[in-house]
């Protein structure tokens, strides 16, 4: 369903990950590792489409991939169900919103304003907007952030139940999330390494002299 | 689509009203003006259509950083680039509503305010035209300016000073067809450049400003 | 007995509602007499003509735009020191008919002001502080609007009605500095009145005392809605919370 | 019946006219509002059984 | 205090600069104001001052609301208020602040923009005191508007309508200062109301603004 | 040097949490758990003198307690240093700086703008802020967010060496930060109750005939 082929990515104009490869199909779940500051944040967006990546192809088929940042792109001032609502007419999947409240446990939050949410509350609004995409591909930034286990737990639920039915999901994290199965990559040997050590040129990298 | 446009509506009227507000500022400049200027009636006719427009023009300008600011800083901006969405649309539906929320009230109660401003009787008409036709530029060019400054904090000056340079076509010809209206003059001329920007602006001027929008997200 | 028993919402609630029927039919009676006498039964003036008769609508509603900001401040002081919750809500639902009687003094002046001066709208120092007065009330009402938690919302346009108070004082004073205008001075005082004959004094001491009790009856309503309000929403929060 | 206002009918007809929108307009609204919240909080205290809550 | 008065600088500066940027927003509202209203002299000189004091508060109205806009969105409001700093110390500070990147280029430019508008001779020592003298109160002020709306989605509109009516009055004995200047008459009772206000406010208003902050990180 | 007594909070005017009292002497650490939503962060703000208590009392003496909230109170364009710096003055402590970028390794960092800082090293950088304030009682909200393993143990050294020298520490969190002695204080056992159930009346409890 998606497939990363010696993929390098840059932020700042600067050359951080080079020759990611690996393939997601459905029912599979990928788990990026690494320490902080390798550039997980920035493959994810590259592969959300939000980046053109600097070398390599990212290959999938359209419209299957939802992603989920670190901020959740929640209004404050709306309830939240009106922000679901917004999110599934946005995807055309209006029919979900109902599901995606009572599988992250939301239905007795159901019509408060999100800002008047705690931290853990928010971010299950956050992975419920994933529920009402309806897409098969989550690419997810530290999803269980804030979360208590009861939480976590309801997350991991979730995700075996959209690999169950077909889906697949890459999610960046530092904490463990108690999942059946998952592959794991560790992206440390990854790192971009300077052009003279045989990394890729970057723009100005040309002597001047 | 709609959905967005509701949406955004929804925010405009819940956050304490987009809308009033607006149209609340639009009051205070037209107050303050006579304040500086001193309350003789004659120099305050004369200068009327003009400090109009310029009070519509600010008011716009005062409400334009709210276009994507708060969706960028939400993440919410990030998340509708990978919807199904192009993003053209998004920028056109941002525009409108936008203008929903500003423009449209302007050019409603514009003629109370040109009381205030003791605006010749035959102007009015000419008023809520020049304003009619005028406004909706001024909302998709503000778009325009938004999406260059997306992501900068503190946005808010510079927006204005890239959008002010290009509302001056629309800030001439619409005050000067107000003029023109008031003193009996030709008005076809300004009338249709000013429809003519307003067309050409609605039409284009979204394209760059999506593309603005995805440089800004990168 | 103290009189800030009157401030516990449950007394405020009981009292109000034995008061109300009353207020209401004074009120009724009062305007409906007032407004009769003088649309119907008063004399031209030589000097006004006919539309002398807006007299009777100009003058209470411009004194009760005055008054309700002046009760506004006191109760949002009370609340400010007193804490008394129904304190804050009073103001907050006295704001909206003192914006309304702004308006209707803005209103019928400008109309009055159409035949009399031969201008809707003229930037006399009367007239222009109305005009701030009313920007003030609209600061004030979008200021509750915008806030969601009710405390928070009382006390910062607690404030903001002092801070105000302050400065609507000072642009009256600025704005007769600046402009000297054609308005009438204040020739209606309670004790003397030489410029008007009782002819046009009683009808319009009658309006003016039904204008009071409309405002107070008003005010009664919205306060009492106000505290609903805040019951319902206590309600619905401890709902959610259990 | 209407009493003759001369040249100034319109004025002082509009002005008592634009008066009485407004005051009816103020009092509807504010009995609208009490209704409908007074509905609101039976309804609620029905629910919740907080009646001496 | 002083850390915190140059970091504000700093970050202005860094910013894209809110010093530039009010400055050449006042030079668009006054080379707008030609255009709208018309190019005769006579009428521009006549308005000049009350459209330079104008043009000045809303430049600096524009940039009001990031007085602790920021602040607030970062968290860095509440480390200051649990940090060894009273707020009327901050609120002090961030008005100042405001005022030295907003006000004074004004002040000190204001001579130039006068010359766009045909501004009489003898207003410019006038032009520049009264602007020099008044603007402090529209920082202050301003930065107790902001301190009302901090915390709230959009409100830079609400804060304008908040803000603008408290500016009357210094706008009224501002401009009329400079008329007064100009056409040489008695300026001393002007002068006087105009440093009164801006002594007081400058003195009571930020307590005012601390409490008003400290309700709303409540 | 941090006491408590029977402490009610609320938020958006209702009680979430009541007779809480716990104490703090030097040395200690007080970790509060609890599911999402159950007050924690209320808590803490409470105690940082953010917010009025609804009832009870905190002892402290004034000018000990440095809040660390989710919120790292960075400025984007401001460089790691800079952002320090600025701190430490509002503290009086310029002194700390040098030691709080070595601690917290961001002194590769320090010349970079906070805004390109990865979402880990960012709550590096306000641990670091912490460090600078030089204020003996820490009350901090989900510390260790987002921090690979290796962080989380520089945060564990730092508070060690805090405690070590006469410190103290209140935080709450979901995950477990390795620490070598630490009470903890559940928060469920003390969830407000409804005023018909023996919690606080509020000022609208009244029912209105
Ligand atoms: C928008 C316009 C106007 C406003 C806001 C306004 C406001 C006021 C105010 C505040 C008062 C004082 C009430 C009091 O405290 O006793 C007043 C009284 C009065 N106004 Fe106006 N006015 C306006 C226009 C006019 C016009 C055009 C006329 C007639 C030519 C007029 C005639 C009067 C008269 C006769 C009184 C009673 C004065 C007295 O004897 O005290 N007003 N108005
Ligand atoms: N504008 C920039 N200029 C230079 N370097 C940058 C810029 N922005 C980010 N970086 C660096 O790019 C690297 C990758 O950041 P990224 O956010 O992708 O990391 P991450 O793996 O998500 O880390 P974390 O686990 O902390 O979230 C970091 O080292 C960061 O400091
Ligand atoms: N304005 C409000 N009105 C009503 N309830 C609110 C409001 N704001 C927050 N709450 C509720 O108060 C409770 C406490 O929130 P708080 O942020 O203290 O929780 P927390 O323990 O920090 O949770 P988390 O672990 O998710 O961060 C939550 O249930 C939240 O939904
Ligand atoms: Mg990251
Ligand atoms: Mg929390």
């Amino acid at each position: 369903m998606l497939a990363i082929e010696s993929l390098a990515v840059a932020r700042g104009g600067v050359a951080i990950l080079e020759g990611v490869s690996f393939a997601l199909s459905a029912g599979q779940a990928l788990v990026l590792r690494g320490p902080n500051g390798c550039g997980k944040t920035t493959l994810l967006r590259t592969i959300a489409g939000l980046q053109p990546p600097l070398a390599g192809r990212i290959v999938a088929p359209g419209d299957v991939i939802a992603y989920g940042a670190h901020a959740d792109g929640l209004k404050a001032t709306l309830s939240v169900v009106e922000n679901l609502h917004f999110w599934a007419a946005v995807y055309g999947q209006p029919a979900r919103v109902a599901t995606a409240l009572a599988e992250m446990n939301l239905a007795a939050l159901a019509h408060r304003a999100a800002m008047s949410l705690s931290a853990g509350q928010k971010r299950r609004l956050g992975l419920a907007r994933l529920l009402v995409t309806g897409r098969p591909v989550w690419v997810l930034d530290e999803p269980t952030i804030s979360l208590d286990a009861a939480s976590v737990e309801l997350f991991a639920n979730a995700l075996r139940a959209h690999l169950g039915t077909g889906g697949a999901a890459l999610i960046a994290t530092h904490i463990d999330i108690g999942l059946v199965a998952t592959a794991t990559l560790d992206l440390t040997a990854h790192k971009a390494r300077a052009p003279q050590d045989g990394g890729a040129a970057g723009g100005f990298d040309e002597a001047f002299a | 689509m709609i959905a967005l446009l509701a949406r955004d509506l929804r925010l405009a009227v819940r956050a304490g009203g987009g809308f009033g507000l607006s149209l609340a500022f639009f009051l205070i400049v037209t107050v303050l003006v006579p304040f500086g200027v001193g309350p003789e009636g004659g120099t305050l006719a004369r200068i009327a259509p003009g400090i109009l427009w310029v009070g519509a023009l600010l008011a716009c300008l005062l409400s334009l950083d709210r276009i994507y600011a708060l969706d960028f800083e939400d993440g919410s901006l990030d998340l509708l680039a990978t919807a199904p969405i192009p993003m053209e649309a998004v920028v056109s539906v941002k525009a409108l509503a936008h203008w929903l929320t500003t423009g449209l009230p302007l050019v409603l109660a514009a003629p109370v305010f040109g009381v205030l401003l003791h605006l010749p009787g035959p102007a009015f008409v000419w008023l809520v035209l020049s304003l009619g036709v005028g406004t909706p530029a001024l909302s998709v060019l503000g778009a325009f300016g938004a999406a260059l400054t997306v992501g900068l904090k503190r946005g808010g000056l510079l927006l204005s000073l890239l959008v002010l340079p290009l509302y001056m076509p629309t800030l001439i010809f619409g005050a000067e067809l107000i003029a023109r209206g008031a003193s009996g003059g030709a008005t076809t001329t300004p009338l249709l450049m000013l429809a003519g920007i307003t067309a050409a602006t609605v039409a284009l001027v979204p394209f760059a400003a999506a593309a603005a929008i995805r440089v800004n997200l990168r | 007995m103290s009189i800030w028993e009157y401030a516990n919402p449950k007394k405020f609630m009981q009292t109000s509602a034995w008061a109300l029927p009353w207020v209401t039919g004074l009120a009724a009676i009062t305007l409906v007499a007032g407004l009769v006498w003088g649309f119907f039964f008063t004399p031209e003036a030589a000097n006004f003509g006919t539309t002398v008769k807006i007299i009777y609508i100009h003058v209470p509603s411009a004194m009760m735009a005055i008054n309700i900001w002046v009760m506004m401040l006191v109760t949002s002081l009370i609340w400010l020191i007193r804490r008394h919750h129904v304190s804050a809500l009073a103001a907050k639902a006295a704001a909206p008919v003192g914006l309304v009687m702004t308006l209707i003094a803005l209103f019928t002046g400008a109309i009055w002001g159409q035949p009399m001066w031969g201008t809707w709208w003229e930037w006399d120092p009367r007239l222009t502080s109305f005009l701030i007065l009313g920007l003030f009330y609209l600061g004030y009402i979008a200021l509750w609007q915008a806030i969601d938690n009710p405390d928070t919302a009382a006390d910062l346009t607690g404030v903001l009605c002092l801070v105000g108070s302050v400065f609507a004082l000072l642009s009256r004073y600025a704005v007769n500095f600046w402009n000297q205008g054609l308005h009438q001075g204040a020739s209606l005082s309670v004790d003397k009145q030489e410029n008007v004959s009782d002819v046009y004094w009683y009808p319009l001491l009658l309006c003016i005392t039904g204008f009071i009790l409309l405002f107070i009856m008003l005010v009664l309503t919205r306060t009492r809605t106000e505290v609903r309000l805040r019951r319902l929403k206590a309600l619905e929060a401890r709902e959610r919370l259990a | 019946m209407i009493p003759e206002l001369g040249k100034y009918a319109v004025s002082v007809m509009s002005a008592y006219g634009v008066t009485l929108v407004l005051l009816v307009g103020i009092v509807a609204q504010s009995l609208w509002r009490a209704a409908r919240v007074r509905r609101a909080l039976d309804a609620q205290e029905q629910r919740t059984g907080a009646r001496n809550g």
